[in-house]
C-alpha cells in the first residue's frame, strides 16, 4: 500500500521491482477470466523463478506461471481451465514429475485463507473438507513448515467448536491467513491513485487484494482524473490498498474480461495442444512469450480479426454466438 | 424417440430437483441438468456457482463456472465468499442441491477429484477440489454424474477430495459434518441412491437395455441390486426443452 | 427464506406475521442513516413486547422500540443519535433503571457476530477487545444463557492461536454467531423476488441480512419487473434471502435514505426533547405512532413542505445546506 | 489573533496527523481535527469512518459518522466489516491514527465510555464502545480528546471500554494486543503524552495561561510535570483554513 496520488508505472518496472524471485504471489481472476495475463506472460519473460503461489482455481494465468518455469511451490484448491482442459495440462505434468511442490485446499478454504489476511486474523473457521483427506494429508512437510517462517507451521487445525454445540457444530476447520509478498489483478476501471471497479463477478480478488502486502493493478480503462469517486458505491478496492497501477488494455488475453472482451477459445486450445508436448511447448513460449516485447506484441501477433471476433457484446458482456467448438 | 446417454443422465438428474432448490452446479452435465430441471420440471429452482452468480439467465451454455456467460442478468454477482456461504448459511444452506463429478468414487459416496497413485509421486493428478470438497461438506443433497468404469467406482479412493458418507451409518455426523450427503450417482449405465441406515451404495435404476450384472461388471465394489428398476426414458417433450432451451449450440449434447 | 416469484405484503400484517412476542430481532441502518423507521414505529403500534434485539449502533431505530416498551434485552456496541443524542435517552433510562437487560460488545463484534451466522460458523476471531471489560463483565449471567437455547453460552471467549504465532497473534477473541429469527431492513431499491440494492454506505445490513431465519424488507422504490437483473453487480442482497417485500417510501424516516432524503433535524430534536421526559414522551408515543393508522399518516401530520427540506440533492445524495443547528 | 479552546484543540490534534496517515474518525471535534489536518498540514492524509466511508469529500460537517455527507464522493463505500478490517489489517492497519474521546481515562490511557457506576445498575450510561474499543484495540496510534475534569481523569475507570496501556509498562502486549495505543490526550487545558517505558500519562504541553497545577488540580491522578512547555496557538493560517474549509456552517467550532 501507498497514498500517493499518482501510482501509474510500466509493466516491465512494476514486475521485477516486486516479483522478485522466491516471492509469495497470488493472482486474481477463475479458470478463463480475468486472469491478469499480460503480467502473467511479464513475469514469464522476465524469468522469475522459484515463487510460491497461492491459488484458489486461478486456471490459465497459475498453468502458464508453471510452464514458463516461474513457480516452484503452490498451494492451490483447483487447476483447470473450464472445457479446454479439465485439468490444467503444465500443472498436471508439473506434479506429476515431481517439478512443484504442491499443497490442496478446497476453494472455499483458500477464499477464507485471504479473507483472514485481509481481515487481520491468524485463521478462519469453516465446516468444509471434516472427513476428508484434504485434512489428513499434508503436501508441505511439518519439517519445511517450520524450517519456513513465511509458512505458518500447521497446514489447517481440527478444533472443537469454543461455543459448545452452538449452531449445531461440534468441531470446525481452521484455516490459516495469507498475506501474499504480492497480488496481482486485472481490473475493467481503476484510476491514478489506484481505486478499481470489477464488473461482474469479483472472485476472490478483492480478498486477494487487501490481503496482500503488494497489490499490483492492471487495468483496461486508466482514468486520470477524479471520475471514480461519482458512483463510488461500484468501487470495491479503495486506493488505500494499492501499491501500482498499470494501464493494459486486452490485459487479461487470451481469457475473459466481462463487458470488454471474452476468452479467444482458439488461443486457449492451441495452447492446451502445445502444453502436452515439451518440444511444442517450447516453440509457444518463444513464439508468444520470450521473443515479445510486451502483451501489446502479442496481441499484434494474434492481430485484429481475432481479437474483433471476441469483443464483448455490449448487451450480454461477452461475444455472443463466438465459435467456441 | 431416439436420445443419447447424455441426455437420459441429464433428464434423470433434473427431474430430482424441485422448485424451491437452489442447485450448485459446475461446468458440463451438470449445468445442463440444472438448465433442465428449470426449464422443463422445476421452473422456480434457482441455479448458482460457485463463482458467485445467482440465478444467471444463460442464453448460452457457459463453457467454465468463471465464464462471462455466468454473470449475464443475475439476481447478483457476488464472489467466491458469497457462494461458499450460501451454502454452509443455515438457513440457505438448508436448500441447495449440490451436482458433483469426480474421478473415483466409494460405496459410500466419497469423491476423488485429487489424484490416482500415491499423493506425493502421483500416477495422474486431476485439478483437485475446487469447490467439490466444500459443496459435499455443506449441503444436504447431492447429485454425482460419473462414468461408470471399475477404475472409477472403487474399493478404496486415492485420496478422498470430497466427503459423502465417509465409513457409512452415523460416521458423517461423527466427524462433524451436517446431515446430508449424496442422494443419488447417475452414470451411462443407471442410477444409484444410498440406503438410509447403512449409506451404502445400491443400485436404484437401469437404463433400458442394461442389465444389473453390466453394472456389477464395471465397478471394483458389490451393491444391492434387489431394489433396481428401469429408469424412464426422456419423454418428447423432455428432450426438445432440453435440447432447444439449454444447449442449442449443442456445445455439450 | 423463499423462492417465490413475488414477496410483496403490506407493513401491517408482515410485522404481525414475523415479528412475534419474545422474538429475536435486528434492524438495519446506523445511528441516523436508513433505520426502517416505518416498520419500527409499526412494531410499536401493534404493542410487542418483549423483543431482544441485536444492535450495532442502530441509533434512532432501537431509541424508539426501547421507548416504546417492546423491548426487553438488547445485545449492542453504541446507542446514539449523532448530534442529537450522544446517548440515546430512552435507552440510557431504561439501562439506568434496570427496564431492559443489556449486554455490551462492540460494533466490530456485532458485525462479526452477524457474518458468523450468515456464513453458517460458530463464531468469528477478532484481536479487539482484549484487556477490556468487554471482555471480562457479562451483562447477561452464564444461568440465564444456559437457561435459554437462544443464547450461546459464553458472551464471548480469549483463545490462543492455534496456529502458534502466526500473524504475530498469541490471543484471539472468538465471538459467538447470530442468527436472528428476524431481521429488517430498509433499502433505496427492491424487486418483487427481493432482490436489493442499497446506495451509499451498506453498514453491516447485508450480515443482518444474510444471518436472518426471515427477512423482511422495506424499499423507497419497488421494481414489479427484472429491472434489477440489469446491471446485478450492484446488487448486494440477493432475492433467496429475503422472505417479505413492503413498499415503503420515506420508510426511513425521520432517519436518512441517502439519494432520496436526509434526517430531520427538526424531527430529531423534537424527539431527543420529548425523551428526557415520560409525560412528554407518552404525548409523543400517542400523537406520532399510537393514535396513526401508519407511517403515511405520520408523512401527512410532518407535511409536505418540511419533508420537501429534506429531499436529496441529486448531486450530492443528502439536503445540502439543510439548517441543522 | 483570537481563537476559541475548540480551535485550539483541534489544530493541536491536526499537527500530529501526517501524510500517508490514514485517520479513524468520529463526530464532532475529531472530525474537525481530521479535516483540518488535511486542509492544512497533511494534505494526503485519508479519512475514514468506521461505517465504511473512505476519502469522503466532506462538503459540508456530518452530524454522525453515519451521516450521509459521509458518503458522498468517496474512495469506496463498504461497510463496518470493511472500516475494521482495515484497522486490523497487518498492512493498512500500521498507517491508521484513531481519534477517540470518552467519559472517563485513566492515567494509562485506558477508556470508559460505558457506564458510571456499577454496570448492573448505573448511575449514568453512556453509549457505549460503538467502534471505540475495536480502534483502540487496533491501531498503532491514538489521538485522544477529553474535557480536563477530576471525574474524567480517575484513578480507576468504573468500565474499561478501550485498551490503552492497560496496566503499563508491557500490559497491553501480554494481553495480546499489538504494539500502538495511546498518543497523546488533548483536553481543553492541554496536552497529556505518554512515557515509552511506564507507559503511564505526563503533561507535555499547557495551553497559553494555563498552569501545570491548574492542570493537576483537575485530575484524581499525579502526573509528572517535568517535561511540560507551552502549546504554540494556531496560526492565522491554520484558523482560516479551520473556520473556511473545515466548519463554514459553525456546527462544531
Amino acid at each position: 500500500m501507498n497514498l500517493k496520488q499518482n501510482k501509474e508505472t510500466d509493466l516491465k518496472s512494476v514486475i521485477s521491482t516486486y516479483v522478485t524471485s522466491g516471492c509469495h504471489l497470488s493472482i486474481g481472476g477463475f479458470t478463463i477470466n480475468r486472469n491478469p495475463m499480460a503480467a502473467v506472460y511479464e513475469i514469464i519473460r522476465q524469468k522469475i523463478q522459484g515463487l510460491h503461489i497461492y491459488a484458489h482455481s486461478n486456471g490459465q494465468g497459475v498453468d502458464e506461471l508453471i510452464g514458463g518455469g516461474c513457480v516452484s511451490s503452490i498451494e492451490i484448491a483447483y487447476a483447470g481451465s473450464g472445457k479446454f482442459a479439465s485439468t490444467c495440462i503444465r500443472f498436471k505434468k508439473a506434479v506429476q514429475e515431481n517439478f512443484i511442490k504442491i499443497e490442496d485446499y478446497s476453494n472455499y478454504q483458500m477464499t477464507l485463507r485471504f479473507l483472514a489476511g485481509s481481515m487481520g486474523v491468524p485463521f478462519l473457521p469453516t465446516r468444509s473438507s471434516l472427513g476428508s483427506d484434504i485434512i489428513k494429508i499434508w503436501g508441505f512437510s511439518p519439517e519445511m513448515r517450520k524450517e519456513n517462517s513465511k509458512f505458518p507451521n500447521d497446514k489447517l487445525k481440527v478444533m472443537d467448536n469454543p461455543f459448545d454445540n452452538w449452531c449445531d457444530t461440534q468441531k470446525v476447520v481452521v484455516v490459516p491467513a495469507i498475506n501474499p509478498d504480492v497480488t496481482i489483478l486485472h481490473v475493467q476501471e481503476a484510476d491514478l491513485r489506484g481505486n478499481c471497479r470489477i464488473q461482474g463477478l469479483s472472485f476472490a480478488d478483492v480478498e486477494q487484494a487487501k490481503s496482500a502486502k503488494h497489490l499490483i493493478i492492471t487495468c483496461e480503462k486508466l482514468y486520470k482524473g477524479d471520475e471514480l469517486k461519482i458512483d463510488s458505491d461500484r468501487t470495491q478496492i479503495p486506493f488505500i490498498h494499492v501499491d501500482a497501477v498499470v494501464h493494459a488494455p486486452w490485459g487479461a488475453y487470451p481469457t475473459a474480461c466481462y463487458n470488454y472482451y471474452d476468452y479467444d477459445p482458439r488461443y486457449l486450445k492451441d495452447y492446451a495442444t502445445a502444453a502436452k508436448d515439451d518440444g511444442l511447448y517450447n516453440d509457444y513460449l518463444k513464439k508468444f512469450v520470450y521473443d515479445l516485447n510486451d502483451h501489446n506484441a502479442l496481441l499484434k501477433v494474434v492481430g485484429d480479426e481475432r481479437l474483433n471476433t471476441i469483443k464483448a457484446d455490449p448487451r450480454t458482456g461477452y461475444a455472443a454466438n463466438l465459435d467456441r467448438r | 424417440m431416439d436420445y443419447t446417454l447424455k441426455e437420459m443422465m441429464a433428464i434423470v438428474a433434473a427431474r430430482e430437483i424441485r422448485n424451491e432448490d437452489i442447485v450448485f452446479c459446475g461446468t458440463g452435465i451438470s449445468m445442463l441438468a440444472a438448465m433442465a430441471a428449470k426449464n422443463i420440471n422445476a421452473p422456480e429452482s434457482v441455479i448458482f456457482f460457485e463463482t458467485g452468480a445467482i440465478d444467471s439467465q444463460l442464453e448460452e451454455l457457459p463453457l467454465a463456472v468463471g465464464d462471462s456467460r455466468v454473470m449475464y442478468r443475475t439476481s447478483a454477482n457476488g464472489g467466491l465468499l458469497d457462494s461458499f456461504a450460501t451454502m454452509q448459511n443455515p438457513i440457505t444452506g438448508k436448500h441447495v442441491v449440490g451436482i458433483l463429478g469426480a474421478a473415483q468414487i466409494d460405496k459410500f459416496g466419497n469423491l476423488n477429484s485429487t489424484v490416482i497413485g500415491d499423493y506425493y509421486s502421483p500416477k495422474t493428478r486431476f485439478s483437485g477440489s475446487g469447490g467439490g470438497c466444500d459443496v459435499a461438506s455443506f449441503v444436504p443433497r447431492s447429485i454425482i454424474f460419473m462414468q461408470h468404469e471399475k477404475r472409477k467406482f472403487v474399493q478404496k479412493l486415492d485420496y478422498l477430495t470430497s466427503p459423502g458418507y465417509l465409513n457409512g451409518g452415523n460416521s458423517r455426523k461423527e466427524a462433524g459434518l451436517l446431515d446430508g450427503g449424496p442422494v443419488m450417482v447417475i452414470t451411462n449405465l443407471g442410477v444409484m441412491r444410498f440406503d438410509d441406515t447403512t449409506k451404502e451404495m445400491y443400485l436404484s435404476g437401469v437404463y433400458p437395455g442394461v442389465t444389473p450384472q453390466k453394472i456389477l461388471d464395471n465397478m471394483e465394489f458389490n451393491v444391492d441390486i434387489s431394489r433396481v428398476k428401469e429408469e424412464i426414458p426422456p419423454s418428447e417433450e423432455e428432450l426438445r426443452l432440453l435440447r432447444d432451451k439449454c444447449d442449442n449450440q449443442r456445445l455439450i449434447l
